[in-house]
C-alpha cells in the first residue's frame, strides 16, 4: 500500500468541513475546504426504460434538477453536488447517461449563471460487468460502454467521477450471507483489491485527460450491503462493522491511483480515507433513510464533507417531489455544520462530539466511525506489509474497540451478538500476512466456478 | 415421534450436515442428518415420516426462529445444508415416487436485475419448507420461465426484482406465463413491490417476506 | 387574557425538552421533563375512505404505527407520539375514527407490554364546521359528531385531544390572500379567540372526565397557511410572521380554558406558548420537508419537546414505508437533542445557539422565533387589557424586531418585502384596544355575508 | 395604442379599479379602470381593442410578474378587482354579443375537499386571461357540475383537490362528466395531483399552476 502514514492522526483534526487536500470543481465549490455542501442523490419512479419512455426519463431528471437546485437557491445554499447514479440501461446505451448528464449541467449552468448558485454533477456509471458470471473483470465487452459513458459524459458535464465498482462481489455475495469473514477478506483485500488497480487505473486515465476530477469508489456492493443485512437481522452487526473496516483497503486504491476524493457515500469507509489521504469524502446518515435504514445516522456525519441521501426517487410527496424535500432536509443539516464551522474549533468539536454520542454506543457499526476509534483502526490498517495484513490488523483492532466497549459496559450486545466475536478472532488470526500464502490457503476452501483468478491477473 | 426421528430433527435444526461437519460445536463428532437419515432408513422409517415428522418441522422451526431473530442467516444456511445431507439419502424414494415434494417452485430474479440475496433466501426458506426448487438466477427473461414452466407445467412461479426499472418487468412476464398458462399461480416480492402494484399487474399474490411466501404456497398445495 | 406574566422571562430557560409544566401520559412519557420525543404524523396514500375500502384503511394505520414503532425500538427510542390526525370521513363518521385509535392503541400497548417501549396517541379530530358557509360555529349539527369522535377517541386509546379549530377562517382566508392585517386581527383576536372559548371548554370538559390529556389547537388555518403561501412567494414573509404572532391570542385560549399540552405542531406559535404558560409543546421543520417547505427548520426546535415531522403518506420509499423513513429521521434528530440535554446547560445552549444561527437571519419568520425575540414578543403579548390589544402589541413589537435586523445589516429583505413594512404598521396602530371598538370600525369594512356574528356570541 | 387605452393597461396592471380607490398610492386620485374604460367608450373606441388591446395583455404582464415572482397575490387581486370595473362598463357589449369571452370555465373543488386558496387564484387568473369564470365553490359533487354543463354547454372544466383522499373523488367526476358529455374538456390540479394521475382518470390536461392552465386555454381557444 502506498499510504505509510496518517495524514491526520489527531481525532480532533478529523473533522466535518475540513479535510487536508480539499477539491475545488469547476464552479468554485471548495470540498473539505471549510465547508459542508449538500450531495443529492436521486432515482427514476417505477417506470422501464427504453425508446419510448426515454423523453419522459429526460423529463423527471430535468424536473429533479431544477426543483433541487430552486430549493436550494431559495435556502441560501453554498452549493450543491447532485450525484447522477445511473441506472443500468444508462451506462449499457451510454448515449441516455450523456443526454441526461447535459440536461442536469444545463440546469446546474443555469443557476450558477443566474443566480451565483454553485453546483457540480457526480457522475457514477454502473459496473456491468457483473452481468457476467463468472465474471470477466478485465476481458468483458462490457467495459466498453462503461469507459464511454465515463469520458463522454465528462464531456457533457459531468465534473466528479465515481463508481461502485464490484471486483471480488462474485465471492463476496455468499461469504456476506455466511458471514465468512476469510472469504470477505479474499475478496476485498485480494480480489477488490487487484480490480480496483485495474478499473481506477483507467478512470483517472480519463479524468486526467479532460481537466476533470476522478473522485473515488465506495465499496456498496461489500459494506452497504453489509449493513443492510445487519439492519435487517439477517446477519451479525459486528460482522458488518469489520466489512467496513476491510473495505478501506480496496477503497483507497482509487487514490493510490490518483483519485483525489470526494469520495462516495455509501459503503462509510469515507472517515477511513479521510484520516489516510487526507481527502475530503461524503457521508450518508439519517438523511438517507429514505434509501435503507441506518444504525449510524448522526455519527456519519461527524467528519463529513459532502453530506448526502443515498437516493429517493422521483415520487410527490404532500410538499412536493421526493427529492426537493430531501434537498430541503439536507440543507437545513448542513447549514447546523456550517453555523458550527463559523463558530470555530470549540463550537465544531463540541457538535461533533453530540454526533457521536448520539450514536456511538448504540452499535458495532457506529463505534467503528467515532474520530478517536477512526484514527486507531487507520493506524493498523497501514502497519503492514500486504493489503491483506493491513486489513487484517485493521479488523482485529476492530474487534479489540468492540470488545473494549463490551467490557467497559458502555456498549451492550446480544448473545447472540457476541457469540460471532471468538470466531471472527479465531478466523482473522488464522490469515497469514502474505497475499500469495493467503490465496494458496484459500483455493481450496472456495467454489471456483464462481470467478475467474487469471481476471484479477492470478 | 422415534429417538431417531428426534435427533434428525435436531441435526437440522443446528445444521448438522454430516459427522466430519465441525458445526455446531455442541454437535461435535455427532452423527449428522445424512448418517441420521440413512440409519432411519436402515431401521425401516418410512421415508415420508422422515420428511414429513423430521425434516420439515425442523425447518419451520428454523424459519420461525429465523423470522422471530432468534439466528442469523448463517444458521439457517447451515440447517437447509444439513437438509440437502438428508435428501441424498432420500433422493431414491422421490425417484420412485414413493415420497413427493409438496409441489416446484420456479424463481427468479426479472431481466435486467442482479439483486439475489433476497431472492435467494426465499428459495431457501421454501425449499426447507418441502418444495422442489427451480432456481434460475438472475436476469431472467420471459423466455427463460416459460421454458422452465413447459418442463414443469404445475410449479408455482416466483418472480423477484429489486429495482424500480425492472419490477416493471415483471409485468411483461406475468403477461407471457399468462398467455401460455393461464392458470399457474405467480407470487412476486422484493423491496419495492406492494400490494397494489401486484394487482396491478395481475400477480397471484405479493409476499414481503419468505415466511408468507411459504404460508401461502402451503395453502395451494393442501 | 388569564396570564398576566410570563412563566419563562429569560431566553436561556427556553429551552428544547424542558418545560416548567411537564405532561406525564399513561404510558410514563414525561414531555418537557427534560427529554425530546418524537411526534410522528401520518396519512393514507392516494384512496377514497368508505365502507368498500375501510378495511384497506385501517390496514394502512395498523402498518404505520407497526413499523413506526418497530423502527423506533431497534433505535432505542426513548418514546413516541403518534398523532393521528384525522381525514373528514373519519370525523364525519366517528365509528371509522374510534376503530383506527383502536388499532393503533393496540399496537402501543403490545410494544409497551413486550418491549417497555413507551407511546401515545395524539387525537386530532377535524373541525367539521367549516363545511357550512358562512360557518355555524355554535349552532351546527357537525359539532355533535365532532365531540362524539372526541369522547369516543379517548376511551379507545386516545390520551392526547387537539384539533386545529377554523373560527374566523372564513374571514383570515381572503385577508391572507389580501395581506389585509387588520382582517386577519379581526379573524384571530375577536372571532378566534371566541371560537376557542367555546369549543375549549367542551374539549377540556371532555378530557378531564376521562382524566385524559386536553393538548392545544394550532392556528393551522391562519399561520401555517400564511407561511405556505409565503413559502411560495405568494404573500410576503413579514406578513406571515405577523400572522403567526397574532395567532398566539387565540391559541393560547386553549390553555385558558385548561389545555395543559403538548400544543400541537404546525401553527408555531409554541414557543411563545410556552414562555407565557410553562406547557410543553411540538413543533416540526427540517423533517417535516415531506409535508412542506419550510423557512425554519433549524430554529424551530430550538425550545421545542415533541418534534414532528407534520405529515406523511404511507407510500413506499426506497427503504421501506414513508412512515418508517420519518420516524428514523425524527429518531435521531431527537437523538442529538437528547445527548445535548443529557451533557447539561452548557451544551443545550450552544446547541441551540448553532440551531438558532442556522436560520435567525434568513427570514423574519425565522427571527421571530428566537428565544430571545420570543421572549420579548411574549412580554407584549400579555401588556394589554384585551386579546385585541395583546395581539396588536405583539405585532408591533414583531415589527420593531424585524426592522431592526434590517436596520443593523443582519437581515436583508428584498424592497417587495419590507415595502409592506410601513403600511403593516400603519393598519395596526389603526387598530383600538377595546374589541368592541374594533368590531365597530371592521364590520363596515367587511363583507359580512361571509360570517354570523351570533355564532361567535357577538 | 391609444393614450387612453394606455392609460387604462397601466390603471389594470397596477390595479386601480376607480378614481375613489386609494390604491395605489401612485395613482391616487386620478382616473381609475373604471372611469377610463367609459371615457374610451364615450371616445368610440372599439370595447374589442379596450378587451384585447388593454385589458388582457394588462393581465397577462400581471400573470407574467407573478410568475416571475415580482409582485405578491394581493397585487394581482387588485389588478383583477380593476379588471372587473372596466367589465362593469362593458357588460352591455357583452350581452350583445359585439364582444365575446374566449370561452366559459367552470371551476370547482370537489366534493369532500374545503381548500380552496389554490382554485381562487386559477380562476382570477383564468378570467384575467379574457374566460368567463362560473366558481362552484368547494365541495362539489358531480351533479353540481353536470347542471352547470347543461348550462353553458362548451364550457371548459377545472377540477381543484388537495386531499389525496378527495382527489380519487375527481375520477368519477370525470366519468360523470364523459358520460353526459364525452367531448367536454377537463382540466385538473391541486398539489397532490400528477400527469400520471391526469392519465390514469382520463381527465385532459394537468396544469402544475395556473400559467400553464392559461396557456392550455388559450391553445384550446385558438
Ligand atoms: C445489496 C444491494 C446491491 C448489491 C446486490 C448484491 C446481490 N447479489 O444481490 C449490488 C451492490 C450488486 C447492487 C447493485 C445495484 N444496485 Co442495489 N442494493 C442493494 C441493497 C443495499 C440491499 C438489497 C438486499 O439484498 N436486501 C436484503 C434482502 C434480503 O432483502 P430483499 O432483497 O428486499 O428481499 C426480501 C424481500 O423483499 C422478499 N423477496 C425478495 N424477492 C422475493 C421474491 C419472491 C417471489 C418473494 C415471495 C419474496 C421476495 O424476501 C426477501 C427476504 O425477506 C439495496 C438497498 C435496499 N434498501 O434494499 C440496494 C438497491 C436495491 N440497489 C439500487 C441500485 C440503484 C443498484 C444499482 C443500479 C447501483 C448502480 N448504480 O450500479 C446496481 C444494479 C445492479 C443490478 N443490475 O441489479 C437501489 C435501487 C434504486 C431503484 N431505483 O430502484 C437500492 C434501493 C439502493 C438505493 N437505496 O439506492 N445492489
Ligand atoms: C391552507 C391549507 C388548509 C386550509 C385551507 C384553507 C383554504 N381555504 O383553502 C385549512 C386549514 C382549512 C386546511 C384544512 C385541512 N387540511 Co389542509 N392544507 C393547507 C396547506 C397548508 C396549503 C394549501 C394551499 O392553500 N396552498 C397554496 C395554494 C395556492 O396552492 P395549491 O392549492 O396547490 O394550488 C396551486 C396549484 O396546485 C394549482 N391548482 C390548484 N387547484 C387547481 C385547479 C386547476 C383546475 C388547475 C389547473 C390548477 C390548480 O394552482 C394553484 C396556484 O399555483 C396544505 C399544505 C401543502 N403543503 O399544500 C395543507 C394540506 C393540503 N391539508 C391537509 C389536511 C390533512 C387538511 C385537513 C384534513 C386537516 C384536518 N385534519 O382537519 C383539513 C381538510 C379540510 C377539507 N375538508 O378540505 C394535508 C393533506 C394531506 C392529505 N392526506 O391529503 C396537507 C397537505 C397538509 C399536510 N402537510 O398534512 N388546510
Amino acid at each position: 500500500m502506498k499510504y505509510k502514514n496518517l495524514i491526520i492522526s489527531s481525532p480532533q483534526e478529523l473533522m466535518f468541513g475540513k479535510a487536508p487536500s480539499p477539491v475545488k470543481t469547476r464552479r468554485g465549490l471548495i470540498i473539505g475546504g471549510g465547508q459542508v455542501y449538500s450531495e443529492l442523490n436521486f432515482t427514476l419512479p417505477t417506470m422501464s426504460i427504453n425508446s419510448n419512455t426515454v423523453k419522459r426519463v429526460n423529463e423527471h431528471y430535468r424536473e429533479i434538477a431544477e426543483g433541487a437546485l430552486e430549493r436550494a437557491l431559495h435556502l441560501n445554499s453554498k452549493g450543491v453536488v447532485l450525484e447522477f447514479e445511473t441506472l443500468l440501461e444508462m451506462t449499457k446505451t451510454p448515449q441516455i447517461g450523456v443526454d441526461i448528464v447535459s440536461i442536469m449541467n444545463e440546469v446546474c449552468e443555469k443557476y450558477y449563471q443566474k443566480h451565483g448558485l454553485a453546483s457540480e454533477i457526480r457522475l457514477t456509471p454502473n459496473d456491468l460487468r457483473e452481468f457476467e458470471r463468472p465474471a470477466k473483470q478485465r476481458t468483458s465487452e462490457l467495459i466498453a460502454p462503461m469507459m464511454e459513458l465515463f469520458e463522454r459524459g465528462m464531456e457533457a458535464g459531468g465534473d466528479l467521477v465515481s463508481i461502485e465498482s464490484t471486483g471480488g462481489k462474485e465471492v463476496s455475495d455468499d461469504a456476506l450471507m455466511m458471514c465468512d469473514i476469510k472469504a470477505i477478506m479474499f475478496a476485498l483485500s485480494v480480489l477488490g483489491v487487484r480490480d480496483m488497480q485495474f478499473l481506477w487505473k483507467k478512470i483517472v486515465g480519463l479524468a486526467n485527460k479532460q481537466g476533470k476530477i476522478a473522485a473515488g469508489d465506495s465499496a456498496c456492493g461489500f459494506a452497504n450491503t453489509a449493513m443492510v443485512l445487519a439492519e435487517k437481522k439477517y446477519i451479525p452487526k459486528v460482522f458488518a462493522a469489520l466489512v467496513r473496516v476491510i473495505s478501506v483497503v480496496r477503497s483507497i486504491v482509487a487514490m493510490e491511483e490518483g483519485a483525489v476524493g470526494p469520495d462516495k457515500d455509501c459503503g462509510y469507509e469515507g472517515p477511513f480515507l479521510k484520516a489516510i489521504t487526507g481527502i475530503p469524502i461524503s457521508m450518508e446518515g439519517k438523511t438517507a433513510a429514505c434509501a435503507h435504514f441506518s444504525p449510524i445516522g448522526n455519527i456519519a456525519s461527524a467528519c463529513t464533507d459532502l453530506w448526502s441521501n443515498e437516493s429517493v426517487q422521483n415520487i410527490k410527496l404532500l410538499s412536493g417531489m421526493a427529492p426537493t424535500a430531501y434537498m430541503e432536509q439536507l440543507e437545513y443539516d448542513v447549514r447546523l455544520m456550517n453555523v458550527a464551522l463559523k463558530g470555530g474549533d470549540q463550537s465544531c468539536q463540541l457538535f461533533q462530539q453530540l454526533m457521536v454520542d448520539s450514536d456511538v454506543y448504540t452499535d458495532p457499526q457506529a463505534l467503528v466511525l467515532a474520530p478517536e476509534n477512526v484514527i486507531r483502526i487507520s493506524k493498523e490498517l497501514l502497519k503492514g506489509d500486504s493489503y491483506v495484513a493491513n486489513a487484517k490488523n485493521g479488523a482485529l483492532a476492530t474487534l479489540d474497540i468492540i470488545e473494549e466497549a463490551i467490557a467497559s459496559g458502555q456498549m451492550e450486545l446480544s448473545e447472540m451478538e457476541t457469540a460471532y466475536l471468538p470466531i471472527l478472532r479465531e478466523d482473522l488470526n488464522s490469515i497469514p500476512d502474505s497475499e500469495s500464502e493467503f490465496i494458496d490457503m484459500m483455493l481450496p476452501l472456495m467454489d471456483q466456478s464462481k470467478f475467474i483468478l487469471e481476471e484479477y491477473g492470478l | 415421534m422415534s429417538e431417531i426421528l428426534e435427533k434428525l430433527f435436531e441435526a437440522v435444526e443446528f445444521g448438522k450436515a454430516d459427522k466430519a461437519s465441525p458445526f455446531p460445536p455442541q454437535l461435535k463428532g455427532q452423527d449428522g442428518a445424512n448418517e441420521l437419515t440413512k440409519n432411519a432408513l436402515d431401521a425401516d422409517v418410512d421415508p415420508k415420516d422422515i420428511l414429513e415428522q423430521a425434516l420439515i418441522p425442523a425447518m419451520e422451526r428454523v424459519g420461525k426462529k429465523f423470522s422471530e431473530q432468534k439466528i442469523f442467516v448463517p444458521q439457517m444456511l447451515m440447517s437447509a445444508k444439513a437438509m440437502g445431507a438428508s435428501m441424498v439419502q432420500l433422493k431414491p424414494f422421490f425417484a420412485s415416487g414413493k415420497i413427493k415434494e409438496k409441489g416446484t417452485f420456479i424463481i427468479g430474479t426479472v431481466k435486467g436485475d442482479l439483486h439475489d440475496i433476497g431472492k435467494n433466501l426465499v428459495s431457501m426458506i421454501v425449499e426447507g419448507g418441502g418444495w422442489k426448487i427451480v432456481d434460475l438466477g438472475v436476469d431472467v427473461s420471459e423466455d427463460k420461465f416459460l421454458e422452465k414452466i413447459d418442463e414443469y407445467p404445475n410449479a408455482v412461479i416466483g418472480l423477484s426484482a429489486l429495482l424500480t426499472t425492472t419490477m416493471v418487468n415483471m409485468e411483461d412476464i406475468v403477461k407471457a406465463i399468462r398467455t401460455k398458462k393461464p392458470d399457474a399461480r405467480v407470487l412476486i416480492g422484493g423491496a419495492p413491490i406492494n400490494d397494489d402494484f401486484c394487482q396491478k399487474i395481475g400477480a397471484d399474490y405479493y409476499a414481503a417476506d419468505p415466511q408468507k411466501a411459504v404460508e401461502y404456497l402451503n395453502k395451494i398445495a393442501s
